[in-house]
């Protein structure tokens, strides 16, 4: 089963904590952040789509999925002309200085290594978590009818 | 120096204890996660994610300072603490050892506190204090007094096995982040969470059910449910037989406890207060997690006593997911209070005013006549000094300018003060005032023991030199100790530990060759080598019911002439007095300054909008903050987070009897539109 | 010196080529709802870079003497149905579609696409 | 509007429920066919065993459906008139927002495409297969009314059953 960076929205305490470990991962750069509304608050990051639309507009192949179907981007093929920010129904790719995309590579150096994502590590509600589809859904489900209420 | 190495280490934020380990490559730090470690599974909050930029940090103070007229001069190590030590002799000699206050860090090792502690009580001065009085000193008298120890009583991971989770005048979601986690386990096998909070934070969106009650009614609600519980027939009455002493005046003290005047101080409804009551006293197993909202208050340990009460009424003590939590708010205030740096106790809680403990005491650290206490805690120091009772001060990282209420009395003390001897990391607020600064080691250049709040004592290692001069604290309190002619030698941690192990009976079998191999810590109490420690106390004894003796004066002036209840807390991205947080670039951007929140139909009738200034006046001082809109504020309050330089300054506060802890959450002050 | 030759239909103002060339020829100018992009007539460079790294192909460069006159295009900026910012130039967006056309994504309007990227962090839609 | 509930009480965990909805929804529809398909026929209901209890989990196909304000593609949609929410495999893009949103967890993954999989309620057949394998009728397939005027009837022939005892 492919694991995947998966969030339990309703859990996010919007600490942020995600942000900061994911800058100091990532030399300095955020590539998650954390929405808030009256209500409930998320952590945005790419959602490594498998019909990627970011992969379709980019010209020159510069994103591409990795060994573990995450979506990544050479920065050494890409030119910074933000298609792939306009094109990511998530709003998870950013611009940063000098044009260059900033976008989370799902922690590449640690999942290659067997470890789990930065964010989904230092989450400290648990509204982060790296697991399958299945397992999640199978939590949820669990939940939904638990015992007591 | 270590280079590309490995060294757990505890977080210097919260109480949690959450362990990490720092890898060094070269000059490089970074966090690697403990996946399977207890408190969090290896999670860490912003705040322990950012920690380790403070070991690089280009503000720490590198070298020993002495203020000269108005500047700062660099000394030496040796001429510095000759020079503090003389001062400090010549006070003694001029107005007697007791004209000395000491304040301890809740953020330094057990080994330390242990140590200055001892230095302070061998040097001959009761007053020794440290900011557990500012949070939780009422947790200790009350749940001492009626359960026999003041500390929590489950481990923070318990709270997955309770069935109902009543949290009480605490926002843990932001002050103690990784907790929430628990709860949401908790709830995802099931349990109900009732969140009591006069404002709508973080932690309400966790609740099932929350109540919104006016600030400071927490002991009728608290009351009131029980009243509910005893007339419904709720109670658990074999615990309440078996294990408990005084329910007959509790009884017929709730007979004439009258509901509707709860229902009509807390501002709840009947149902939510029934609600609350059953869903707490029907639940098989039910924790109830508590914290500053209950404690920082006039009646703090009446508050607390509460707490207790209802606890104890429904036999909810003593068993997996059942317990008392009061979250502790420093990485070490746990070890700080067990370490007798408090006015009032001696390590491991024997009565600082009783002789005999006091000899027992003097038998081990081979000196008689100890001082007899209880000296001054931190509030009273300040003012002893106003009326010139206390001549020095020695502070070890602490903040009192930014922490303590009515800042501008505490910095009127420090000004008074003939000598004053700070150690610390930074130039904090409180360090402008000192006469000598000594640099300290951060927690990841020095080695010792941190006891969290849930009792776990954790070894830290060492990850790496401190840059410039800076020293542990241990090396510069056995120093100054040895200066001032108390001690022959400098002790080792392990030492220091090891006498540790024989003076605080909670501590006894949790030896530094324990500890180092333990992967987890220890739970005190562990009275000797082979004891594994006791995560969850009270499984066993008796205890005390009280008789609740509480009133709360209401002025009725809130609400009238601009008057506003003003209620002080913590914001996720920041911790305590700020001396780190707000130095942090990980960090400030997020909450940068002090903005006052206020209710949008408050600030409509003031005619404000965000970002307006408005000054708030309190009885002893006054400061210019900006609004901020906040829905989540009920109206006629406002909310201000006490991390920033000058808020404190709006804060006068009573104290509260027992424990004599500041009332931060009995503010009040006008609002003045600029 | 070279000519350079733009395709004003293919051009999608992207202000990939600007922020390529190593000279600042080409020239952004950002207005309230509109967006322009000025091509220098010719070029002075040995580089190929901006014709190398248009998206569309927009852009050639030949031997021919250049023309005096620059080559100004103005490209309409859409706004994000949401918030009301002017966040791309239609063009861009008309691309992306034709890029993701193979996808079965593509309707004659792609829901997400009407957003800014900051307004598309919304949780639900 | 014809739904399927779910009598909790009736479940006694034998997965008929799952086993036809993934054979329905293979391209042969026939178990001994469908076991050696690609990509492997998926079911779209899920018996969960929760202390001690069966439950089958299946769309709601809520009125006000989380999952189709969450999709960004338009690839769940909502039937205005039948409100039955339906996937379109050629729109998915496999972003997980409908599993993230989704508060029953009903939406599996289809493993070898990686997108999602969820309850159509069988657009072919009259009745859900799943309904229809069900042997002790612990999912119906009714209106509304129907449904609860069978629970009151139910349970009028229980309390009877105790009196006249």
């Amino acid at each position: 089963m492919k694991r995947l960076l998966l969030i339990r929205a309703e859990r996010c305490i919007r600490c942020r904590a995600c942000e900061v470990a994911c800058a100091r991962e990532h030399g300095g750069q955020s590539r998650i952040t954390v929405v808030e509304t009256e209500c409930i608050a998320w952590p945005v990051s790419c959602r490594h789509c498998k019909v990627a639309p970011c992969i379709h507009v980019c010209y020159r192949e510069a994103i591409r999925y990795d060994e573990r179907d995450m979506v990544i981007i050479d920065e050494n093929l890409c030119t910074g002309c933000g298609l792939c920010e306009l094109a990511c129904p998530f709003g998870a790719i950013t611009m940063v200085e000098k044009q260059k995309p900033s976008k989370c590579d799902g922690c590449q150096h640690l999942v290659l290594d067997g470890k789990t994502p930065i964010c989904a590590l230092t989450c400290p509600s648990g509204a982060i978590v790296y697991e399958s589809i299945e397992a999640y859904e199978k939590q949820t489900r669990i939940s939904f009818f638990s015992p007591v209420r | 120096m270590k280079t590309g190495s490995k060294s757990k280490v505890i977080c210097p934020f919260c109480g949690a204890g959450c362990a990490f380990f720092i890898v060094t490559k070269g000059n490089s730090l970074n966090i690697e996660y403990i996946s399977d470690h207890p408190v969090a599974l290896g999670a860490l909050c912003p705040k322990g994610n950012s920690s380790i930029s403070i070991v690089k940090h280009p503000d720490r103070l590198k070298h020993p300072l002495v203020k000269k007229g108005n500047e700062w001069i660099e000394l030496p190590w040796n001429d510095a603490l000759n020079l503090a030590a003389e001062k400090l002799l010549d006070i003694k000699k001029r107005y007697g050892a007791d004209s000395v206050g000491f304040l301890a860090s809740a953020r330094a090792t057990n080994e330390e506190i242990y140590l200055f502690q001892k230095l302070a009580r061998l040097f001959g001065s009761p007053h020794i204090d440290h900011c557990a009085r500012l949070c939780h000193a009422p947790s200790l008298v009350a749940l001492k007094d009626m359960l026999g120890s003041g500390a929590m009583t489950n481990p923070i991971s318990d709270l997955a096995n309770s069935d109902c989770i009543f949290v009480l005048g605490s926002n843990f979601a932001e002050t103690h982040p990784v907790v929430s986690r628990w709860v949401w386990d908790a709830k995802d096998r099931g349990a109900v969470v009732i969140v009591a909070d006069p404002r709508r934070t973080i932690t309400t969106r966790i609740a099932d059910l929350h109540l919104q009650l006016r600030s400071g009614s927490d002991p009728y609600l608290l009351y009131a449910m029980m009243k509910v519980i005893v007339d419904r027939g709720l109670c658990d009455y074999q615990f309440v037989r078996e294990r408990t002493e005084g329910f007959d005046d509790l009884y017929r003290w709730l007979h004439s406890f009258d509901l509707k005047e709860a229902v009509e101080f807390t501002g709840l409804s009947e149902r939510e207060i029934v609600a609350a009551a059953c869903h707490y006293a029907e639940a098989y197993s039910a924790a109830l997690i508590y914290c500053m909202g209950i404690t920082q208050h006039r009646n703090g340990t009446e508050n607390v006593r509460a707490c207790a009460n209802l606890a104890l009424l429904c036999g909810k003590v003593g068993a997996p997911g059942s317990g008392i939590f009061p979250l502790r708010g420093q990485n070490n205030v746990q070890g700080a209070c067990d370490m007798g740096a408090l006015a009032d106790y001696l390590p491991g809680y024997a009565d600082a005013s009783n002789h005999m403990e006091l000899k027992k005491l003097s038998r081990v650290w081979e000196k008689s006549d100890l001082p007899l206490g209880p000296g001054y805690t931190v509030t009273e120091m300040t003012n002893a000094s106003l009326n010139g009772k206390i001549k020095a001060m020695v502070i070890l990282g602490e903040n009192p300018v930014v922490s303590d209420p009515e800042a501008s009395g505490v910095k009127k003390a420090l000004e008074k003060l003939e000598f004053l001897l700070v150690i610390d990391l930074f130039m904090t607020e409180t360090a402008r005032y000192a006469d000598i600064l000594l640099p300290a080691a951060c927690w990841a250049e020095k080695e010792g023991s941190y006891t969290n709040t849930e009792r776990r004592v954790q070894w830290s290692e060492k990850a790496l030199d401190p840059d410039g001069d800076a020293k542990p604290d241990l090396w510069i309190i056995g120093e100054l100790g040895k200066r001032l002619k108390i001690w022959g030698y400098t002790p080792r941690p392990d030492e220091v530990l090891r006498e540790i192990n024989r003076v605080v009976p909670q501590y006894g079998g949790i030896t530094p060759e324990r500890l180092r191999l333990s992967k987890n810590g220890l739970i005190w109490p562990c009275q000797n080598e082979s004891h594994p420690g006791t995560p969850i106390l009270h499984q066993s004894g008796r205890f005390k019911f009280h008789t609740p003796q509480f009133a709360i004066e209401d002025k009725g002036k809130i609400g009238k002439n601009n008057i506003f209840k003003l209620i002080t807390g913590r914001l996720v991205v920041h911790y305590n007095s700020g001396s780190m947080s707000r130095r942090l670039s990980e960090l400030f951007p997020y909450e940068p300054i002090a903005s006052v929140s206020i209710n949008p139909e408050d600030a409509a009738a003031l005619g404000l909008k965000n970002g307006d200034e408005v000054k708030l006046i309190g009885e002893s001082g006054e400061g210019i903050f900006q609004i901020r809109l906040d829905v989540s504020v009920p109206p006629k309050t406002l909310f201000l987070p006490f991390h920033f330089p000058g808020v404190n300054d709006v804060v006068t506060v009573g104290l509260d009897t027992s424990s004599r802890t500041p009332g931060f959450k009995d503010a009040e002050c006008r609002l003045e539109v600029v | 010196m070279r000519k350079l030759i733009v395709s004003s239909e293919k051009c999608v103002g992207c202000r990939a080529c600007s922020l390529a060339c190593p000279e600042d020829y080409i020239k952004i100018e950002e207005a309230e709802s509109e967006i322009s992009v000025e091509f220098p007539p010719g070029c002075d460079m040995q580089c190929t870079k901006c014709v190398d790294i248009c998206p569309t192909h927009a852009l050639t460069l030949t031997n021919d003497t250049p023309e005096k006159k620059s080559v100004k295009l103005w490209f309409e900026m859409a706004e994000c149905e949401a918030c009301g910012r002017f966040f791309a130039p239609k063009m861009m967006l008309k691309y992306i579609i034709r890029r993701l056309e193979d996808t079965g994504l593509a309707d004659e309007k792609i829901a997400w696409l009407m957003l800014c990227p900051t307004c598309r962090h919304s949780i639900s839609h | 509007m014809k739904e399927v509930f779910v009598r909790l009480d009736r479940c006694i965990g034998c997965r008929s429920c799952e086993l036809a909805c993934a054979v329905e929804h293979s391209q042969a529809k026939k178990l001994e066919l469908a076991i050696h398909e690609t990509p492997k026929p998926k079911r779209r209901v899920y018996v969960e065993y929760i202390a001690g209890r069966k439950i089958p989990f299946l769309c709601r196909h809520c009125e006000d459906a989380p999952c189709v304000k969450a999709c960004r593609t338009g690839a769940l949609s909502q039937d205005p008139v039948t409100r039955v929410v339906t996937h379109d495999p050629k729109k998915c893009i496999g972003c997980w927002m409908c599993a993230m949103v989704c508060p029953y967890g009903v939406i599996g993954e289809e493993a070898e495409r990686r997108i999602a999989v969820k309850c159509d309620r069988c657009p072919d057949r009259e009745i859900p297969a799943c309904v229809e394998a069900c042997r002790t009728n612990a999912l119906v397939y009714t209106e509304e009314n129907e449904f609860s005027e069978m629970v009151r009837k139910e349970a009028i022939t229980e309390y009877l059953k105790g009196y006249i005892q």
